[in-house]
């Protein structure tokens, strides 16, 4: 269960890479084997201003500006994290991965497992679809939940980023710390130092009484537009966010299948092989007396994302596609 | 330096602005808004594309990086069809799919500019072993900034092109900066013509604020690669005038900096000035050029703009041939 | 659908990797843009003898030894391909494809969407849980498979293994071609140059009145072992082979659940987010009603593989686990 | 080459002939099935190992290769263990999980034998990074292979070092061939040191035949990464003797090569003559310490043969913490 804040928060209504400061400052504080390297987070502080003024509050030890090499910038933190610091290694973009591969789906995830050794490293980079084109827009959060030995977490707001954060920089794991793109800009309340958010712990961040939307990151924006419109024609919508996508909660997906019987599952991952697929299978496995007809998934299309901003749009769940959707399960 | 004839060097001259007032004009569209995703502004770095580009036959292959208009432009695509592109309209080289950092047309020999840091020396490689197999008498030009050095994969390319003897050329398109990151920073050694040679690769570093040396090294680059002596690597020197992406400043390089490599080092300045010395052009000249380019530029900005959106429905074209289901 | 070979085999009875070779043979007499790079394949012919003697008979021009640059291996295939070759880039065991993500997943599976140019490149790699190890055995097929713009092949025989090359060969796009390890000693009947398999196009190997399981590559061999002991069973239970993964064949799919409504989907990754996962969802979202119950999924464990035989063996589906499965979807 | 004392001696010529021994005994062991999933035999390349462990402290850090035991068994482990492990018991260094590719125990500082080119010496570097940001007064060497000279994440890694200057020395155990292929065929420019430099690196070609010398050259760099003046690579010129797994042979080098570096340049009977010479021991005391080793080895097959196998439902321990889920 998650724990409600102590006290109130400190920040005055930060935005999302506020909250993500907040986070790792007070557990760097504590914590002086936490340290952060990526590419040009000393001036800016990150392309997202996700650690703006933590060298200089910090120090460059603490926060180093790194070359452009995600292969040794990710072998960098996993050498670190073995030998006992807690790196986060800050890829950018997310896509940036791609270049780290090995290192941290065949070496940071499996080491615990084969070398009798801990790897407390976070990995953070900013994910979603948005502008910038197809290299810079790639969903990979199921490549990473996949992975034995891999942990993710997908915040969708300010309070679950501080929350998740300081989790992540308190275990002992590798965690793909993912934060979107197009949530940049929202704000909200953090907690306090004292307030840890455990992953596999889902949040239902809207009630409702006919259909539930389990999902995450930036479309449960679309999908709560989606679920005002449909309040309008007289169907009330659950929508549950997952907040990490492994360890999920199988407990709260459960519950939900049971409760309302008609279900949606929602990303912008092309829907071939996404997240969703994961969630609807197991789910329906485990529940299938308890569904009034099929779980309905929503996704991304198979193509690469278009920078034409309108291209971009067609290419994820609209909140059409979601109100369509939700209609198909209320047909049951 | 040897100055080529007078319609050449004129051409080389009128490239630049071309380029010159092309980045400018989109710096100010796209804080307008009207370029989708940010643009990275060339200005300052019109030498070594042009220098690089002019060396090249028509046919040759380049691969470049996410800041490519000054190459694409050089390569000789129009400058409506990259202002459409940047404007992400049906009409862009790229049909509105890639924008400002993804210009490409594979079959006129632009293997694309690239979202990734290192991946088109990459390909730029892959095509040199395209053009070694064909027998074709070409050349292939990977471009690549100086953050790009610190990229594993761009040394695998270059080990595989000497051992291949592949006709490829690096350009290493070097403004000193990656972002923020100024190249002595992060980069050990700090000699790339060094870093290139202990993989065997023939390597210069060169002044990449002056056109005719830039076109120098790369025509003897070309001339070597299609004798099959094999590549070349090539680090022009140079500076970028904005900052990173459009809009950005930052206090990671001083407007003294700036100044000075402006004031002293101006490709387009040095230049007009070799032009006049020779008599090529005089003022009057020189100034009808800049009129001209200006003209065209409107005139891309007015086609960008009159231009169709994509069909939206397209997104689902081009994914894959969808031949390798059907029997063959 | 699938054409009868036309002619007799040439090769007498050859195993897995002399199908593959057969089939590159053939295409690269016919097509002098096909050439191969990757490590040992000259001398060895590549660490499963996959083209043994090739070198040996195109020439060094054509057969190419790399240098251990995964990265550089896949770009200058996408390159040349881009070119208007035909490149066979061979990456031994599908592991290393980790140095190389951004040229597979990023540039070659996105190039005729964003550039204007064909892709006419083949990735042939060894893959599946064997011995050696957990770095050598990771299972990427859901990866590959959920890449708009890559397919995916995963051919369980000799004469798959030579239809689906030489049609890859013939094709323009970027295609996946797994074998299997623990296939490489099979040997079976091969057709003669004439015979293309189609993508997309799965096959029945065992015939069944009961129920259905859905799998490929290794999998099928503990599946036809379940299958024999259900049979003594009285269960009489149909088994197809997907042959790729993408493209998928959906209406083979949903034939089957249509046919049976008892349905088993099996393969050896993990389970959790593994191409299953997805063949199990959408076939449920599409046949709900034809279904007895939920489809049940068979995979591996979550966990890296061990070295150990018997840990191996432990982490992906047994006989065992398969007959459960089966039993299960009886039981509704 | 100045020689350490006698006791010190003969500990480097005693575990070059542990490693000898063991690889031969593991290498006929496995041609009868014993060992699961092949092995590397590291035989020819002994001095390398004792060379550079010999020249570090035991809780230095090491990150390794594929071809791991030799360096495994100078970094102290036992050979019990390791050929435990080879026999995928439950005794062994990784528990069985790992045989002969993954040798590693992360809390005594040895980071792990590694199944893929390139790995360890990233996971070396980022130790060294650890070490750094500790403060700690400890060096991490990271193998590598000639093969994996040519895998552009080594020189992502060996940049970073320079830059961040860390406690990081690089060791090629150069046996001149990656499986079947020469390293003069597949690498540009040829000279490793040189490769090196050119990132900024200190480095050296060294004879890796010669455990004195590769002891000398790793302490200098330890004494040098200790006074923070950053990291070393050292490549060490050394033999495979066998295949490159068990089993193999292939006509990618001839027997004489192979027959000529046994002859002339083999590190043990090299160091046996020189440890004579000295005074330190004569052929009887020779003699006794291969019997010793005989012995030694002859216990580890023994105990390994003896060790259970690990309990299978195991597999499901250790994959992650499992406390992210619990309340902090
Ligand atoms: C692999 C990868 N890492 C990081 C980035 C983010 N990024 C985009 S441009 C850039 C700086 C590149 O600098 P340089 O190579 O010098 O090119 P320049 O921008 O100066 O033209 C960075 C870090 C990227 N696109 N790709
Ligand atoms: C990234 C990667 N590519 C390919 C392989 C397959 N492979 C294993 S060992 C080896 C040769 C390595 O040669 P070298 O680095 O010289 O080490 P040596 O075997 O000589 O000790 C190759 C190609 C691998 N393990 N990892
Ligand atoms: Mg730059
Ligand atoms: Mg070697």
């Amino acid at each position: 269960m998650t724990t409600a804040p102590t006290t109130a928060p400190k920040v005055q209504n930060p935005n999302y890479s506020e909250a993500f400061q907040s986070g790792v400052r007070e557990e760097m504080k504590r914590n002086p084997g936490i340290f952060i390297l990526g590419t040009d987070l000393i001036e800016r502080g990150g392309h997202f201003a996700q650690v703006k003024g933590i060298a200089q509050e910090f120090g460059h030890e603490r926060v180093k500006d790194s070359p452009i090499s995600e292969a040794a910038m990710v072998a960098a933190g996993v050498g670190a994290a073995m030998y006992g610091c807690h790196p986060i290694v800050d890829l950018n973009f997310i896509d940036f991965a791609f270049g780290a591969m090995d290192e941290i789906l065949n070496q940071a995830a499996k080491i615990r497992f084969m070398f009798n050794g801990k790897v407390p490293l976070v990995i953070r980079a900013t994910s979603g679809v948005a502008l910038g084109g197809a290299h810079h827009c790639n969903s990979l959060e199921s490549l990473f939940a996949s992975t034995p030995g891999l942990s993710v977490a997908v915040p969708s707001t300010p309070m679950d980023v501080k929350g998740l954060i300081k989790t992540a920089l308190r275990a002992e794991d590798p965690v793909i710390f993912l934060m979107h793109k197009k949530l940049s800009g929202i704000r909200g309340e953090i907690a306090d130092e004292n307030y840890f958010i455990p992953f596999g712990k889902a949040k239902s961040i809207r009630t409702g009484t006919d259909a539930v939307i389990i999902s995450y990151g930036y479309s449960l924006v679309t999908a709560q537009k989606a679920a005002q419109t449909l309040e309008a024609e007289g169907v009330s919508v659950e929508i549950i966010d997952l907040r990490t996508l492994y360890p999920l909660d199988e407990q709260a997906i459960n519950d939900a299948v049971k409760k309302f019987g008609r279900v949606v599952v929602l990303d912008e991952a092309p829907m071939f092989g996404s997240i969703t697929a994961e969630i609807a299978a197991t789910a329906t496995e485990r529940n299938f007396s308890s569904l009034k007809g099929p779980i309905v998934r929503v996704g991304g299309a198979r193509a690469p994302i278009s920078a034409n901003p309108a291209m971009a749009d067609a290419a994820i769940p609209t909140v059409a596609s979601i109100i369509k959707a939700v209609k198909q399960v209320m047909s049951y | 330096m040897t100055i080529p004839d007078k319609k050449t060097s004129l051409g080389l001259l009128r490239q630049m602005m071309v380029i010159r007032d092309f980045e400018e004009t989109a710096d100010k569209l796209s804080l307008r808004g009207k370029v989708s995703g940010g643009m990275h502004n060339s200005s300052g770095q019109e030498a070594v594309a042009v220098g690089v580009l002019s060396a090249l036959a028509p046919l040759d292959v380049i691969a470049t990086t996410h800041r490519s208009h000054h190459h694409t432009l050089a390569k000789g695509f129009t400058s409506r069809e990259i202002m459409a592109e940047l404007f992400t309209r049906s009409t862009g080289i790229s049909g509105g799919r890639g924008a400002s950092m993804h210009l490409g047309d594979v079959t006129k020999g632009h293997f694309g500019g690239n979202g990734i840091v290192g991946a088109g020396v990459g390909i730029a490689m892959g095509a040199a072993l395209g053009i070694q197999q064909k027998g074709d008498k070409k050349v292939s030009v990977g471009f690549i900034g100086d953050g790009g050095m610190n990229t594993g994969r761009t040394w695998e390319a270059v080990n595989m092109a000497v051992i291949w003897k592949l006709p490829l050329i690096v350009v290493v398109d070097n403004n000193q900066y990656a972002v923020e990151t100024f190249v002595g920073r992060v980069t050990g050694g700090g000699d790339l013509a060094k870093r290139a040679e202990g993989f065997g690769m023939k390597a210069f570093n060169i002044d990449g604020m002056d056109v005719l040396e830039v076109r120098k090294y790369v025509s003897e680059a070309r001339e070597r690669a299609l004798a099959g002596e094999g590549p070349s690597f090539i680090n022009a020197l140079t500076y970028r005038y904005y900052g990173h992406n459009v809009g950005e400043k930052g206090q990671y390089r001083t407007q003294e900096e700036i100044d000075t490599w402006k004031s002293t080092k101006d490709p387009i300045d040095h230049f007009t000035a070799v032009v006049i010395e020779n008599g090529y052009a005089d003022q009057a000249a020189i100034d009808e050029m800049r009129a001209s380019v200006r003209a065209e530029i409107e005139d891309a900005v007015a086609f960008a703009d009159a231009s169709p959106e994509p069909d939206i429905s397209t997104i689902y074209d081009d994914i894959d041939s969808g031949k390798l289901g059907v029997q063959l």
